[in-house]
């Protein structure tokens, strides 16, 4: 399509990965020091900045608040030079607006929200720069926000990307990849659990099931590097401190 | 005039040593802890399929058959008894609302304060129409966990002359988890200064006084300048607490001293560098570890 | 001036259904022709503080156009709307409250004023609010010859040189309310006026009937 | 205005209802409700009647410029419109989080899947296409939307023909329906969007929810299918967790589902077509049900006319010249403006009026109550016209000939008559 | 936070600190808090900086497009900013909450930046009066700690010097239109002369002292400040006044004084940073936000 060849005979993409590689996932925990949690995350070439405040009192309408949980509050936005072409709001659109909905639906299931009734948890994501996978590159980064903010999570949520190119799914998908068909993952990878599922393609149905398999394992390896991330951050910390 | 001016310097990776990576105490969310069932399931951890899981990451704490996992950072989970630092944020009807770094605002009860006149003084409504004279939006205070509500809010009480409104000093907002638990929380650093370590991260510094004036009740604050020799030490002491929590050191009145002692070759604005505050960390935790052995 | 003749003042075929849908508490849709509008009443509510009337209940009109958002032209009739269906309601029985009346074309082929009175008229009869009295519209068109045409479609709209909607009321026949586009005489007013009182009965007739076939199986 | 909250009693209910596999209306898990199409009177008018759900979808088009990375591309422009005549939770105007949820969905499932030939809508490359706007409105929520929107929509485009257009050098043409035939847009394939909720942490799972079920509901999983069992895009929603075999069974029931209800969308346009053709009538008035209570028509009518002209004359020779009965304020000293004082003042005189006639009304309609009844009924609506006119007169002759307050007072005499009515039936 | 609360015992306490030249974090009244830069911190920008200043931190990205020169003047090219306080910095600005105050920002950008003493804009000019560079400078707020006004000029600073705009060939076809024609070559561009460029100062009145870089305290202590931006020559391009209170023209007139000093010292560090990071070439990895 498109007069691309996503996927050459030799089974190579167009950045040079193989059909089920990762791009290389970098992350760091507590970029800023005055949010309660924070993270910075890129993947290839979409690099995110998430950032936790709360849980703490309601803010604005008391009227959101819930009485047997805490209510998730999300802002998903985009840099006006995250794109090629220059954005001209970072946010209010509709595909952000269902974006900022998409990741308050994310984290509502993997947030242990009933240890926190009538308090509220920020979430906000920025894409400083965009190559595809948005919302799995902001779920990964908010992931490891929350942890660094210490709010319980029943596990990790890990999301990816996978298209499905000559009948051979690639995982997470580069922006010139994602224009021909993408499903959109967010897992929590022990219990195997899909948090949130999307897709945006024409697919037969036959072939969902070897998509969705490749997009799990896609998942559980991205779920691989944030633990790594997190252990690290771990270790960072507390090896430093002294034990009493 | 000076401004400091650099590029970011890369992180040193610590390669995961081989004392670290043996710590299995360390868990992330997800990780089980235990599947012996005979454990109880504390903050930080859930039962999934009767198994132990932790749902931060943090360190396993065991006390007795109660299995907890301590994130590095955190809102403040108050208990029973827990010295806090906090600031008004709404003065109520009968009560005032404090931040103190929960997930939810804490309530201070007009009848948990003393008010003058008289520890048992019945509360008037009159009292009531001047609660804002005690205290106002802004103010910061000391107090003590009095009871937890079941929806988590902390009430708290001043009803002790060591608790009150604060008046003039330093306050420094940390990560509640570096805060040690000890048996007082306020001390008279011989340094010259007095600092209330709150168990909620909010920590207190503030020129050790002369005499306690007591008959305000405790709202009564001086507005006298304070000199300049204890000005600068606040200030070291203020610097000293970021460099030990941008360290994740963990706070408390010996850890803070030392760290004091080892930043006096510099000055005190040089603290917040980041060479100077690794340096004068690695003194400071030499020192605590030669204390320890 | 002309006496008009008897074949252009005619109504098109009509119909109404009431209670037609299940979440308004009153809803009707009327039919004139191929003009069609589906009426929805919400009330006696809650209202906003914002919008609270300390004696009377505050009413609301919407318009929602078949394409888009609403314009100046959905407001401006929204307006005659609210102004007729508040001199009819007995708005004083609930202060403090809301009501709300939306109305959505279905289709538009002229005299779509009308219509969307009468269908607001069986929507509020059927969410059972006190009204001191019904209320129909009648559109008339008057064409480049004087002529009078009730009940216009779109076509004969256009060619018109003078458009006039009036509601009326069934006690009186009086006018509750009157929307004029184009130019006409004193006299052409009157006898547009004469002419929808005429016509009006031939509407309040036809509310009676649907009425007692809708409660025939009640009493 | 705020929707009503379901109480605790309800909620258990229902879910404990779904616990033992039963539904509020008798249906069972994986049924649909009734699905009823039907068209207006232009093409790409219609409406979706899902159980008491009912959507209308309109298809529009204009001649616009293409947007610059697509310059041969029609545009394609979807609105779901949340009318609050569908519930009184939807505001007008306002973006609400169901609002984003719904449109984004139906742009993914329409647009997205390409199942319109855009390149078609192209007129002139790079300076005229088709912009074609597909306007869903909402008529009454009773649960799942979203499906009966897809279906609006998907039958409105296929319904739809837009007008011919000619092309003469740089000169665009565009036929009106009577020069040229309008044409069909071109329909690769029909995705129709199908939805699943799930109950009890996705323990349970119900198709085609209703409004009480989707409140009780965890999260809602909505598959778009074409009949070729293609997906053109999934989406869930609300915090449920699922598992993956779980999608896959959603995705076959889906495929089933689809099935039927294209087949339903063909037939119903194929009725219509065969309708249209033989030349006889379709709206809604034909479409509007002759067997139920609640709905009454009648033919064309004609009316007797002839002494309208009458009239008009009497009234327009009686009134000759207006009479200046607008007293002109007087002004005691230049600069100085003065209402009332000195002047008719007729508005302590008026209310006292009122009030007389509300007392005289009142006693009326108390004393009148028993005993003009039957009377009433017998003579129907003219008599109890007579008695109001009496009424009437007596207020014409108290209050002064400002008009405004006769009519006052009318509407005053008038409410008494209802609340009289209004009394009437509880005896 | 964008705003933080400050009790009367406290802002008393700050106030006789800075009467005393001694601020709570041990700084003087004219030191600024230490400062990270870095500069093509985005690559999918022509110029691109991150600057820290204590926690405050700056994300700068100046994109260069093609557009048409203001009919006014022809023969330039002009720069739009545009500030984005995202609630990454703090929950207040979520939704609308930021609009006001990066508007205020930008307001203020342009009065500094947008003008040919500032900026080289002719060498921005293609084709007089039809083409032109125009340099969209997008500020975004990542982080909130006092002094936004310096941290962010010193961003676009930095990001302006790192800037690279491909070089423009014209040609004309036979029919007379001129076509343009962008370089492929990423090391065939033109660099923007930053000489010029000022940078922002910020002073605030607290008591009867001024302070250079406060903090979000110390601003809750002042009553007004005064905003000037100076050249590396020590010229002052522009100056505002900010906050509620007033200031007497003997204060104006030591602020300046002390705005032109500072501003001068200012100028000379950075652009010694950002040749040296020039110098050190694309072997070096950067930061970003990894470090």
């Amino acid at each position: 399509m498109a007069g691309l060849e996503l996927l050459s005979d030799q089974g190579y993409r167009l950045d040079g990965r193989k059909a089920t590689e990762l791009r290389k996932v970098q992350a760091r925990m507590g970029v800023f020091a005055q949010a309660d949690g924070s993270a910075y995350l890129e993947q290839g070439n979409t690099r995110a900045l998430a950032v936790v405040y709360g849980p703490h009192e309601m803010r604005g309408s008391r009227s959101r608040t819930l009485h047997d949980r805490a209510a998730i509050n999300c802002q998903y936005s985009m840099a006006t030079f995250s794109t090629a072409e220059r954005k001209r709001r970072p946010h209010g659109d509709r595909k952000s607006t269902e974006m900022s909905l998409h990741l308050k639906q994310t984290f509502e299931a993997a947030i242990m929200t009933q240890l926190y009734p009538r308090s509220q948890i920020d979430i906000y994501v920025k894409i400083l720069q965009s190559d595809g996978g948005n919302y799995s590159v902001c779920v990964n980064a908010a992931t490891l926000a929350v942890i660094d903010a210490g709010i319980p999570m029943r596990d990790y949520v890990c999301a990816c990307s996978v298209g499905f190119v000559d009948e051979t799914p690639l995982a997470d998908l580069c922006y010139a990849e994602e224009s021909v068909s993408s499903l959109s993952v967010a897992l929590l990878p022990r219990g195997g659990q899909i948090a949130l599922l999307q897709m945006d393609a024409r697919l037969h149905q036959d072939h969902l099931e070897a998509l969705m398999e490749a997009a799990m394992t896609a998942c559980k390896g991205v779920s691989k590097v944030l633990d790594e991330v997190v252990r690290q951050h771990l270790q960072e910390a507390a090896v430093l401190n002294v034990c009493p | 005039m000076a401004a400091d001016m650099r590029l970011p310097r890369v992180r040193k990776t610590l390669s995961v040593s081989e004392s670290a990576s043996h710590r299995r105490d360390l868990v992330v969310p997800g990780d089980i802890i235990t599947s012996d069932t005979g454990f109880m399931r504390g903050h930080g951890t859930y039962v999934d399929d009767d198994k132990l899981t932790a749902s931060v990451a943090g360190e396993v704490q065991r006390v007795d058959k109660l299995i907890c996992v301590r994130p590095l950072k955190t809102r403040f989970n108050g208990e029973v008894g827990d010295v806090v630092v906090g600031r008004i944020t709404e003065v109520q009807q009968k009560r005032w609302k404090v931040e103190t770094n929960s997930r939810l605002d804490s309530v201070l009860l007009l009848s948990s304060v003393n008010l003058p006149g008289g520890e048992l003084r019945r509360r008037s409504a009159e009292d009531e129409l001047t609660m804002r004279e005690y205290l106002q939006e802004g103010d910061l205070i000391s107090a003590e966990v009095q009871s937890v509500f079941s929806d988590g809010a902390l009430s708290l009480h001043t009803r002790s002359l060591k608790y009150g409104k604060l008046g003039q000093g330093v306050l420094v907002q940390l990560s509640p988890s570096l805060v040690k638990r000890q048996k007082t929380h306020f001390h008279n650093l011989p340094c010259g200064a007095s600092v209330i370590l709150g168990n909620n991260g909010f920590v207190w510094l503030y020129p050790t006084p002369g005499q306690q004036e007591e008959e305000a009740g405790g709202f009564y604050t001086s507005l006298e300048p304070v000199s300049l020799a204890d000005r600068e030490v606040i200030s070291r002491l203020r610097n000293c607490l970021l460099a030990l929590a941008a360290h994740k050191v963990l706070l408390f009145d010996t850890s803070l001293l030392y760290c004091y002692e080892s930043s006096l070759q510099h000055q005190v604005k040089d603290i917040l560098k980041p060479e100077v505050m690794e340096e004068i960390v690695m003194l400071t935790q030499q020192k605590l570890l030669e204390q320890e052995g | 001036m002309e006496v008009c003749e008897s074949s252009k003042v005619s109504l098109r075929e009509f119909g109404c259904e009431q209670n037609l849908l299940s979440r308004p508490d009153g809803s009707a849709s009327f039919v004139q022709g191929d003009t069609s509008v589906m009426a929805g009443v919400y009330g006696p509510a809650e209202v906003k503080v914002s919008k609270e009337i300390y004696d009377r209940a505050t009413l609301e009109v919407l318009i929602q156009p078949k394409v888009g958002l609403p314009t100046v032209r959905e407001r401006s009739q929204e307006q005659c709307i609210r102004e007729t269906c508040e001199a009819s309601l007995l708005l004083s029985l609930h202060p403090r409250s809301s009501l709300t009346l939306v109305l959505q074309v279905l289709h538009d082929d002229g005299s779509l004023l009308s219509c969307f009175l009468n269908a607001a008229c069986m929507a509020l009869m059927d969410a059972g609010l006190p009204m001191s009295c019904l209320f129909c519209g009648v559109t008339c068109a008057i064409n480049t010859d004087g002529q009078i045409i009730t009940d216009p479609t779109a076509a004969q709209e256009k060619e018109s040189r003078a458009l006039m909607t009036f509601a009326i009321d069934c006690a009186k026949r009086r006018v509750l309310m009157s929307s004029t586009k184009g130019s006409f005489s004193v006299h052409e007013l009157q006898q547009c006026i004469a002419v929808s009182q005429k016509a009006s009965e031939k509407i309040f007739q036809f509310y009676r009937d649907s009425v007692r076939r809708r409660y025939s199986k009640n009493l | 205005m705020k929707d009503t909250p379901l109480s605790n009693c309800e909620r258990d209910f229902i879910l404990k209802a779904i616990e033992e596999k039963k539904r509020l209306d008798g249906r069972q898990t994986y049924d649909f409700r009734r699905i009823k199409i039907t068209f207006g009177t232009d093409y790409g008018c219609c409406f979706v009647d899902l159980g008491k759900t009912r959507v209308m979808a309109q298809v529009s088009c204009e001649l616009v410029a293409p947007k610059e990375s697509r310059p041969n591309e029609g545009i394609m422009f979807f609105n779901i419109e949340l009318s609050p005549m569908a519930s009184p939770a939807f505001e007008q105007g306002r973006q609400s989080e169901l609002s984003v949820k719904l449109n984004r969905q139906l742009e993914r499932c329409l647009r997205n899947s390409k199942c319109i030939d855009t390149e078609s809508l192209c007129v002139v490359a790079g300076e005229k296409v088709w912009q074609i706007r597909v306007d869903v409105s909402m008529l009454n929520n009773d649960g799942n939307l979203m499906d009966a929107a897809s279906v609006a929509a998907i039958t409105a485009l296929c319904h739809f023909r837009r007008p011919d257009v000619g092309i003469q050098g740089d000169e665009v043409t565009v036929y009106s329906p009577e020069e040229r035939d309008p044409i069909p847009l071109s329909i690769y394939h029909m995705p129709i969007s199908i939805s699943f909720s799930f109950f009890q942490q996705g323990t349970f799972l119900l198709v085609d929810p209703c409004e009480r079920e989707e409140r009780v509901m965890d999260g809602l999983l909505m598959i778009a299918m074409n009949k070729h069992r293609e997906i053109c895009s999934i989406q869930s929603s609300g915090g449920i967790m699922l598992l993956k075999e779980q999608v896959m069974r959603c995705s076959k029931i889906a495929a089933v589902k689809v099935s039927e209800i294209t087949e339903l969308i063909s037939k119903a346009l194929l009725n219509d077509r065969t309708a249209r053709k033989a030349g006889g009538r379709c709206g809604f008035a034909e479409s509007m049900p002759q067997e139920r209570i609640t709905a009454l028509k009648t033919d064309e009518t004609l009316m007797e006319t002839s002494d309208v002209t009458e009239r008009a004359n009497d009234i327009v020779e009686k009134a000759g010249a207006p009479p200046q009965t607008v007293p002109s304020p007087l002004v005691p000293a230049p600069g100085v403006g003065q209402v009332s004082q000195g002047q008719q003042n007729t508005w302590g005189l008026q209310e006292e009026d009122e009030d007389d006639d509300d007392d005289d009304d009142e006693q009326n309609g108390k004393e009148t109550k028993m005993e003009t009844e039957p009377q009433e009924e017998e003579k129907g609506a003219g008599d109890v016209v007579e008695i109001s006119d009496s009424e009437e007169e007596e207020v014409v002759i108290l209050t002064s000939e400002t008009s405004g307050q006769a009519k006052n007072a009318d509407s005053s005499s008038h409410q008494k008559r209802a609340a009289a009515s209004k009394r009437r039936p509880k005896k | 936070m964008a705003t933080a609360q400050v009790s009367e015992a406290e802002k008393v306490y700050i106030l006789h600190g800075i009467r005393e030249d001694l601020r709570v974090d041990g700084r003087g009244c004219e030191d600024y808090r230490h400062m990270e830069i870095e500069t093509d911190v985005v690559s999918n920008t022509d110029g691109s900086a991150k600057v820290t200043l204590g926690h405050t931190a700056v994300l700068v990205g100046i994109k260069a497009e093609i557009g048409k020169p203001r009919p006014m003047i022809p023969n330039e090219g002009y720069l739009e900013f545009f500030v984005d306080c995202s609630a990454n910095a703090t929950p207040e600005f979520e939704g609308r909450g930021g609009e006001e105050l990066g508007t205020e920002i930008s307001n203020t950008l342009y009065k500094v930046f947008n003008n040919k003493h500032s900026v080289d804009l002719q060498s921005l000019c293609i084709s007089p009066g039809e083409h032109c560079w125009v340099l969209y400078v997008d500020v975004l707020l990542l982080q909130c700690d006092g002094n936004l006004y310096d941290a962010t000029s010193v961003a676009i600073k930095a990001a302006l010097f790192s800037t690279k705009i491909p070089r423009v060939h014209i040609s004309t076809d036979d029919e007379g239109g001129k076509e343009i024609e962008l370089s492929d070559d990423p090391y065939d561009c033109m660099r923007i002369q930053v000489e010029n460029v000022p940078c922002i100062v910020t002073l605030c009145k607290v008591g009867h002292r001024h302070v250079v870089d406060a903090t979000l305290q110390e601003k809750a202590c002042s009553v007004a400040s005064l905003i000037i931006s100076v050249t590396h020559k020590g010229t002052v391009t522009c100056t505002r006044k900010v906050g509620g209170g007033s200031l007497d023209p003997e204060s104006v007139f030591e602020m300046t004084e002390a705005g032109k000093r500072v501003g001068k010292a200012l100028h000379a560090p950075l652009m010694k940073l950002l040749q040296h990071e020039e110098s050190l070439g694309r072997k070096t990895p950067k930061v970003g936000f990894l470090g």
